[in-house]
């Protein structure tokens, strides 16, 4: 899922400094899973921002609003009503969310309350790790599944670089070295030989470096 | 056993349920100061809900330094329920933290509005 | 037995095992006449500060099961009441009962104490140890059941003081002495113990010097409920002591005065003691214990040893001291001469010295025993047939706590529940014959209708009306929103205002009622049973405490005391609006038992539920049953253990309802408590209601002392084959070595393995009864045989057999000689080593949790603790259950104990499952947590948190089991998208009750 | 002994002791430490600690408990074990190894033994020394009581009792008997003293050989059947009172009667009011003394306090006292074994500190046995304190109807 985590709320507040009515919109989705945008983390903020305003003198009305996703129009579209008469929108989504609200409404001026950071997963309850850079051509087939890409600090793809001292990478003892992590797997599943081949250089077009992408299935399009 | 009557309580399970919500509506309301009181760590009925309801509070400490309105009025104890004498020095003591931080600077202005969209749950 | 049988038990004593046994056996159908001496139910346990090994406040982990013994429909409870005769056959027993006069009327008398405050007279509290103080009419302790006063005669001046100040009219002076006569199937004896009298030690000064307490006396000064709340002080001079010793073994291991048995609890709380002393003392705390064997050998109980002697600094000093004496100075502090080990002699000073004084059997049975004909051990205790755990000479008789032989709470509580088992086993025909279930009108359906609210103020005679104007905050309820009637009321709680509050429901149509007046804790089930029979649902009711937490702590400012009370009404009731019925979720129970492991726990817990005429599924890894009690050929009374054995595998193969598994394991679980549903790796799937675990543990393959390198060194079990099975290597040996601590107590195994220092005393005494010629050696730590096995560490001395005792820090050292082996180990009186050609060596090796508890704690999702054995839901009172419901454990899989100890922990076990077997229908507890299905973003928050595994993602939404929900309200308050709500405790609720608060109504 | 080889051990020696000692309590041992602390001298020199030498005979090290200092070192005082939880007895151990295990008999303990034997009394007292002795104080009580008819009886049948007492009051100590004698007079007792067998005292309850000792305490018990004595009363002598006691308890068969210390019978007369008492003639500060034999191990506490109180104006217990006091060092034979003494001093150490804590200036020491050491710890440790036995404290206090009280 995509991992999200709130912005300090100085920063959030400084965005909507001179709004006196706003709408704060969560996402029941992937922000919710990782504890950043929910109905809870919402209506939080919503109180925060209320008190935060009405010490400096400046009281601040806030609707908030829980949408079951922000990444389909449909969905964006159950808030019509509600943004009628705010000065700006606030959404907990990730960066998708935001924009799906700036494109619907052109006259409502949006702001990310949240910063979108990886693709990746929860190791422990309460702490999440990148496993997926996006880079649109996965190689997790040669690796063992574990992804160089992301899990090396060099992103290097033929091999270890060698700085490596008892598993871990020379950045930090706390990151491990995705090579040593590869080979051990590898070796334990007796395919150290697919090790061996020569990378062909990688195809960043396909990552974002060709700009922004898009996924394509003619199959599903209506109409 | 005596202690200050200017303390009203809100009965719960287990301090677990606390919700940060609560404690921000409490001081929203006009509270100047909430203390949450939980059973003595590892005595919890519910084996964690002390050590969570604990983290909670924290966190809204923490927010209340953050949007200025310190997170001093907000404390969590830990005492059992034979210890009513430690109950009098919480209160009281808490009373006195208030009392040298002044009324909330919330009661003077106007609350600003709060509606809340979708099903209530 | 001719008669059809009876389907009541009396219960003898309300200690903590008497309620234990009274709860499980009404849970499993039975009725239960519970006879009390003393003017309260709860005995020693209220006593207690804090409980070992888990520091627990005693009365906080007593008192729910005060409330829930002393309220039970099936347990009628007799106080100041003794047992003169029992008569009749197992079955049907007539009881002839004498309850002295209480001079107050148990159902008038509320317990407001107004009678305590007129009293004149003062007197020493029994309870406070004569420390603290009483009136003649006096309540035993704060949280006492039933909670009202009693009249002690011997005091009273009859200045009728009382009667004036009892508003409830419930004071009767011409209360005279009844004689009761009750029909019961079984009869269960649990009157606990009696402290030993130090005053017979006079060298310790107990009863001359101010300052030498017992070690109950101690315990009242530290509780919170004691003589000075809690605050460490002398009583002599009330100051703050600086160094404190504790003396051990008082009234224990000494033969002098007839008291050789050790008493088994004292080591721990001398320990847990000191440990809390240091905590209350703001000052520093020198504490020191003198011992002689430092004794902790129950579950968890080592590493509270550990830590008090590493972490806490309490100094253990290995010396039975010989006297105490006083300094002349008016400080009266006192002066210990001691030996160290190496005989240099030391002279300390104390400022308290507390006396672990041991237990003795309770003299108020004694009379009762011999009447019926009890065989009592040569010390007076009614020490269980062997084999048995319970059982007494006299069928239908069953023994449980103190009464039996000194143990601590979780054992008392474990041979409670055993207690109980054997008794329904033996009424198993007569179950549910004689329990009365509660009949209640039909639900009133509320929904959809506005709230209409009825406020109940109470007065509680002059504890709330005293201070707070009630008639005012009547009048103010009046015009609250949704509130459509408000009255006062002198007694809530008393009949007729329940009566009162039934009829009012009627008239106005109430669907929501609030009550204003005392704790929830102890009177919400009350008022929810009226509202109940109003008709309206047990949800649709809250409380408003304004007499503890308003009237009672601010009774000197009464306008504010008033103002408060004003505003907890007005919060509760704009959360009473908002309160929705709760539907009572019931789910019926599969009358079958799954057991897991075919060793002497397994198949015990199995042949008593089998006994119950429940189904019993026993699984069995090996091919065939037994389990490592297949290796033992002896007991210590010296029981024919294999003949027991095979006659246990008999009677288990044979039984109607037990169906066995052998060479079988458990592949799969699913379901919750009632209805789980097992599948074997023999592709049998079982439905069934509860499950026991009784897989048991392994013996360490040790890897010190030459183990494995030499064939004259053996395990105890493998020492125990080869000398029954007459192996030369034993035969001509004429000298053996017994290590003691073989990989128990160790930094990879910090706990003590409990048997082990028993099970080398019977094989030492074993081998000289062979050939008294040969020598035996036992090189130990800490020789730990408590209880009565302590005889036997007696006959050992006497036989000849020589202990010599070594450090961890110095162990013995163990070498291949030439023709022996050489042991060399350090004489701890001599200081001098001793060589030893040892022909046979045997190591007391450990008890290790087998590796497949690891997997079964996977599949039935309960916890293990760090030393790999199953974890306990409360170590205390309920030793033998888990944390989630309809599972229990029993034998070595909860941790190592001997064949006697295993054998009561299997019957409680299945004491305790049949609590859950004998309902036909499980309800949920009301307050439960509910997922709305279509917020819940199945993030596993709810999942990951909760203690009790109730809420599992089922079809993408987390979803909580209504039966396994304990109603913590964990999950609500952490619920990312506030999917999940606390019946009766919402958010809304909460954040009403403080907008309520703070708007002027 | 730098290391025990446990083959060299032998056990048969613990069974042996328990055979000797009708007893095997001793194996109850839990080498807790209580004796240790108990003994009064453990840490005063070395090899004093009773847990010690009990461990020896546990681990069957006969070699050496056969030398082993402790077993002559140690005064069989039994303060040790006298609340020992386990019923251990180290004196009774002690006195067993010494009579049947030792034969290492130090000093002239021995010596005194068989001489006692031969003559009947510990000093080898002659009959004629014995009656000339008596003779010359008839003659002095005679002028002192100014009472010509004064006779002191012996071999009077039927007599109320017959008084034992030790050989160094005739033979040494003659004016200690006249005290008596004086004060039996005073009360008008109607008593024996006897010619065959008079000497209640015997070191063979500190040898350890129990023929030697009945050969020596069985005579006394006889004679009291023989003068058909109703009593038999034992002189101010620890070890005297014990031996008759303990004898007669452990080997008597003959016909029953009561045995008392001279100490009990006083106490009685000054009840009765058959002997007066003027305490102002005893003005000075006066602890007692409590010997082991007489009081912590034959039980006799408070008459003797009784009978001071009322003989001294300012009588001053010692601390600790009574059962749990602490021995003057000397007993177990220690007098008769001069190769020790240094040891008996050292243990006097413990004694001294007890009497310089009361500041009383008489120490009362109703035992002949104490009387020696106090004499020597009075000079080794300078105290310029007065020893005195109580009968001589009870006889300058004693008022005579009708006489003056002696200068």
């Amino acid at each position: 899922m995509i991992i999200a985590q709130q912005k300090p709320i100085k920063d959030i507040a400084e965005m909507i400094a001179d709004c006196k009515k706003v709408l704060l919109v969560g996402c029941a989705g992937c922000v919710t899973v990782c504890l950043a945008g929910g109905e809870k983390e919402t209506e939080i903020l919503a109180a925060a921002l209320r008190i935060m305003r009405r010490l400096q003198d400046n009281p601040l009305e806030t609707v908030t609003y829980v949408a079951t996703r922000q990444c389909d129009p449909e969905y964006i579209a159950t808030m019509d009503n509600l943004v009628k008469d705010v000065d700006a929108i606030i959404s907990l989504a990730c960066g998708v969310g935001v924009q799906y609200i700036a494109e619907r409404y052109h006259d409502k001026w949006v702001v990310p309350a949240l910063d979108t950071k990886f693709i990746g997963g929860s190791k422990v309850h309460g702490v999440w790790e990148e496993k997926c850079g996006l880079c649109g051509d996965c190689v997790l087939h040669r690796t063992g599944g574990i992804c160089p890409i992301i899990r090396c600090s060099k992103s290097i793809l033929n091999g270890p670089c060698g700085g490596s001292q008892y598993g871990k990478c020379e950045i930090s003892k706390d990151v491990d070295c995705a090579w040593q992590l590869i080979y051990d797997r590898m070796k334990a599943l007796g395919r150290l030989d697919k090790l061996m081949e020569i990378q062909p250089p990688k195809d960043w077009s396909k990552s974002r470096d060709g700009g922004p992408r898009k996924a394509i299935r003619e199959d599903v399009m209506i109409g | 056993m005596q202690y200050v009557p200017n303390i009203r309580i809100v009965e719960m399970p287990c301090s677990g349920t606390i919700d940060h919500r609560v404690l921000l509506q409490a001081f929203e309301d006009g509270a100047d100061g909430v203390f949450v009181a939980g059973c003595m760590e590892g005595d919890c009925h519910f084996q964690k809900g002390n050590y969570r309801a604990r983290k909670r509070v924290n966190a809204v400490k923490k927010l209340l330094d953050e949007i200025g309105l310190g997170g001093e009025r907000l404390e969590m104890y830990n005492l059992s329920a034979a210890m009513g004498p430690r109950f009098a020095e919480i209160a009281n003591e808490m009373t006195e933290r208030v009392r040298r931080l002044g009324p909330s600077p919330l009661k003077k202005q106007s609350a600003g509005t709060m509606e809340k969209e979708g099903d209530v749950a | 037995m001719s008669a059809e049988k009876t389907g009541s038990v009396l219960v003898v004593g309300a200690g903590i095992a008497g309620i234990q046994a009274s709860l499980d056996l009404a849970e499993s159908g039975y009725y239960v006449y519970l006879v009390e001496g003393s003017p309260a139910i709860g005995g020693t346990m209220p006593m207690l500060d804090k409980t070992f090994p888990t520091n627990d406040c005693s009365m906080c982990i007593l008192s729910p099961k005060l409330v829930e013994c002393g309220r039970h429909l099936n347990i009628k409870t007799y106080t100041c009441a003794d047992v003169v005769d029992v008569q009749g056959e197992p079955g049907n027993f007539t009881v002839t009962i004498r309850q002295r006069p209480r001079y107050v009327d148990v159902d008038k008398c509320k317990g407001c104490g107004e009678c305590a405050e007129a009293c004149p007279i003062d007197v020493p509290s029994e309870f406070d140890q004569g420390i603290g103080e009483r009136k003649a009419i006096y309540k035993p302790y704060a949280q006492a059941f039933p909670n009202a006063y009693v009249i002690d005669k011997e005091n009273c001046i009859e200045c009728g003081a009382c009667e004036e100040a009892c508003q409830a009219g419930a004071i009767d002076h011409s209360m005279e002495e009844e004689t009761i006569e009750l029909k019961v199937g079984a009869v269960v004896l649990c009157p606990g113990f009696e402290k030993f009298d130090a005053s017979k030690l006079a060298y310790y000064g107990y009863g001359r010097y101010p300052n030498v307490l017992t070690s109950l006396e101690f315990e009242r000064i530290l509780s919170a409920s004691g003589p000075f709340q809690g605050h460490l002080v002398r009583p002599y001079d009330k100051k703050e002591p600086r160094r404190i010793a504790w003396i051990q073994c008082v009234g224990s291991r000494n033969c002098r005065v007839e008291h050789g048995y050790c008493s088994s609890v004292c080591c721990m709380y001398a320990i847990k003691e000191a440990v809390i002393a240091r905590e209350h003392s703001k000052e520093p705390l020198e504490i020191t214990i003198f011992y002689m064997d430092m004794r902790t050998y129950g579950k968890g109980f080592e590493k509270y040893y550990e830590r008090a002697r590493n972490e806490q600094g309490v100094r253990f000093i290995r010396s039975r001291t010989y006297e105490i004496s006083e300094v002349e100075d008016e400080s009266k502090n006192l002066r210990i001469r001691y030996a160290q080990e190496d005989g240099s002699i030391c002279e300390e000073e104390f400022d308290l010295v507390v006396l672990s004084i041991g237990l003795e059997p309770s003299s108020s049975i004694k009379e009762l025993g011999r009447k019926l004909g009890l065989t009592m051990n040569e010390y007076g205790f009614a020490e269980p047939a062997p084999l048995t755990g319970v059982g007494t000479n006299k069928p239908g008789i069953f023994v449980a706590g103190a009464f039996s032989g000194p143990k601590d709470i979780p054992e008392t509580v474990m041979q409670a529940s055993a207690a109980a088992g054997a008794s329904a086993s033996l009424l198993a025909e007569a179950r549910g014959t004689l329990v009365k279930e509660k009949e209640f009108p039909p639900e009133k359906d509320v929904s959809g209708q506005p709230p209409r609210i009825g406020v109940f103020v109470c007065h509680c005679g002059v504890n709330i009306g005293g201070v707070v104007k009630v008639p005012e905050v009547v009048e103010m309820a009046k015009n609250l929103p949704n509130v459509v009637y408000a009255g006062e009321y002198l007694y809530a709680c008393s009949q007729d205002s329940q009566a009162a509050m039934k009829q009012i429901i009627e008239e106005y149509d109430l669907n929501r009622v609030v009550v204003a007046s005392c704790s929830p804790r102890t009177h919400k089930p009350l008022f929810q049973e009226t509202v109940r029979e109003a008709g309206l649902n047990r949800a649709l009711f809250e409380m408003a405490n304004i007499r503890d937490q308003c009237s009672w702590v601010h009774m000197h400012e009464p306008e504010k005391a008033t103002e408060k009370a004003k505003d907890l009404v007005k919060m509760v009731v704009a959360k009473a609006a908002l309160l929705e019925p709760i539907p009572q979720v019931s789910a019926g129970v599969t009358k079958v038992a799954l057991v897991i492991g075919g060793g002497v726990s397994g198949m015990t817990s199995a042949l008593s539920l089998a006994d119950l005429g429940y189904r019993v599924h026993l699984v069995e890894k090996e091919q065939q049953l037994g389990g490592v009690a297949r290796r033992i050929k002896q007991g210590l009374k010296g029981e024919d253990i294999p003949s027991f054995l095979s006659d246990l595998i008999a009677r288990v193969t044979t039984h109607p309802n037990i169906q066995v598994h052998v060479g079988t394991e458990v592949q799969a679980v699913a379901g919750y408590v009632g209805n789980f549903v097992t599948t074997l790796t023999d592709g049998q799937e079982v439905q069934h209601g509860v499950a026991i675990i009784a897989i048991g543990g392994e013996e360490y393959k040790p890897t010190e002392y030459l183990y494995g390198e030499s064939d004259r060194v053996f395990t105890q079990l493998e020492l125990e084959e080869a000398l029954a099975g007459g192996d030369p290597r034993i035969e001509n040996a004429r000298t053996f070595v017994l290590i003691q601590c073989v990989g128990s107590r160790e930094p990879q195994r910090p706990y003590c393995s409990r048997v082990c220092c028993a099970k080398s005393v019977k094989l030492a005494l074993k081998l000289k009864e062979k050939n008294p010629a040969v020598n035996v050696f036992v090189l130990y730590r800490d020789i730990r045989t408590y209880g009565f096995l302590e005889d036997y560490y007696l006959e050992a001395r006497r036989k000849g057999v020589v202990f010599i005792r070594y450090d961890s820090a110095n162990k013995p050292l163990v070498e291949k000689g030439d023709s022996a082996l050489k042991v060399t180990v350090t004489d701890h009186v001599l200081g001098v080593p001793v060589v030893i050609d040892a022909d046979v060596i045997g190591l007391a090796s450990a008890i290790v949790a087998p590796e497949s508890n690891r997997q079964l704690s996977q599949l039935f999702k309960v916890p293990l603790n760090e030393d790999g054995f199953f974890l306990e839901a409360h170590m205390k009172l309920r030793p033998v259950d888990f944390t989630s419901e309809g599972i229990f454990m029993a034998g070595l899989a909860h941790g190592p104990k001997n064949l006697e100890e295993n054998i009561a922990q299997a019957k409680a076990a299945a004491g305790r499952a049949s609590t859950i077997l004998g309902k036909d229908q499980l309800e949920s507890h009301g307050v439960v947590a509910v997922v709305q299905q279509d917020k819940c973003a199945a993030c596993l928050t709810c999942v990951r948190l909760c203690p009790y595994n109730a809420p599992k993602i089922r079809n993408y939404a987390a979803e909580i089991e209504p039966l396994l929900c304990q109603g913590c309200g964990t999950c609500a308050g952490e619920c990312p998208n506030k999917a999940i709500t606390l019946q009766g405790y919402k958010d809304r609720m909460q954040m009403a009750m403080s907008r309520a608060l703070f708007r002027e109504v | 002994m730098s290391m025990i080889v446990a083959a060299q051990l032998d056990p048969a020696f613990r069974d042996e002791l328990a055979e000797k000692m009708k007893s095997l309590d001793f194996a109850n041992c839990l080498a807790c430490g209580m004796c240790t602390a108990g003994c009064a001298f453990s840490d005063l020199h070395p090899d004093n600690d009773p847990r010690k030498m009990l461990r020896k005979v546990i681990l069957g090290m006969r070699e050496e408990i056969l030398k082993d200092p402790f077993i002559w070192y140690c005064t069989m005082c039994e303060r040790c074990t006298i609340e020992c939880p386990m019923c251990v007895n180290i004196a009774a151990v002690t006195r067993t190894i010494r009579g049947n295990f030792r034969t290492d008999s130090p000093g002239f303990l021995q010596k005194v033994v068989d001489d006692t034997i031969k003559s009947g009394n510990q000093m080898d007292v002659q009959p004629d020394e014995y009656l000339e002795t008596l003779e010359w104080l008839q003659e002095e009580l005679q002028a002192e009581l100014d009472d010509p008819a004064y006779r002191i009886p012996l071999d009077v049948e039927g007599a109320d009792f017959l008084f034992g007492f030790n050989a160094r009051e005739v033979k040494y100590y003659p004016n200690e008997l006249q005290n008596i004698l004086k004060i039996f007079y005073a009360a008008g007792a109607n008593y024996t003293l006897s010619t065959k067998k008079w000497d209640a005292t015997n070191l063979a309850l500190f040898s350890g050989r129990d023929d030697d000792f009945w050969k020596i305490t069985g005579p006394m018990l006889q004679e009291v059947v023989r003068l058909k004595a109703k009593e038999l009363v034992v002189t101010e002598c620890g070890h005297a009172f014990r031996s008759v006691r303990w004898g007669y308890r452990t080997f008597w068969k003959g016909p029953q009667f009561p045995i008392r210390s001279i100490l009990e019978v006083l106490d009685e007369w000054i009840q009765q009011g058959r002997i007066k008492l003027d305490p102002a003639r005893n003005p000075e500060p006066v602890t007692l003394h409590d010997p082991c034999n007489l009081v912590r191990k034959e039980g006799v506490v408070e008459p003797q306090r009784r009978v001071l109180k009322a003989a001294v104006m300012d009588f001053r217990e010692m601390w600790p006292n009574s059962r749990w006091n602490y021995c003057c060092g000397a007993g177990g034979g220690a007098l008769a074994m001069p190769e020790y003494t240094e040891q008996r001093l050292i243990k006097a150490r413990r004694k001294v500190d007890q009497l310089l804590a009361t500041g009383a200036k008489i120490v009362a020491i109703p035992c002949h046995n104490c009387m020696d050491q106090f004499n020597d710890l009075n000079k080794h440790y300078k105290l310029g304190m007065k020893m005195e036995h109580v009968c001589s404290i009870v006889e300058r206090a004693l008022v005579m109807p009708g006489k003056k009280p002696k200068a």
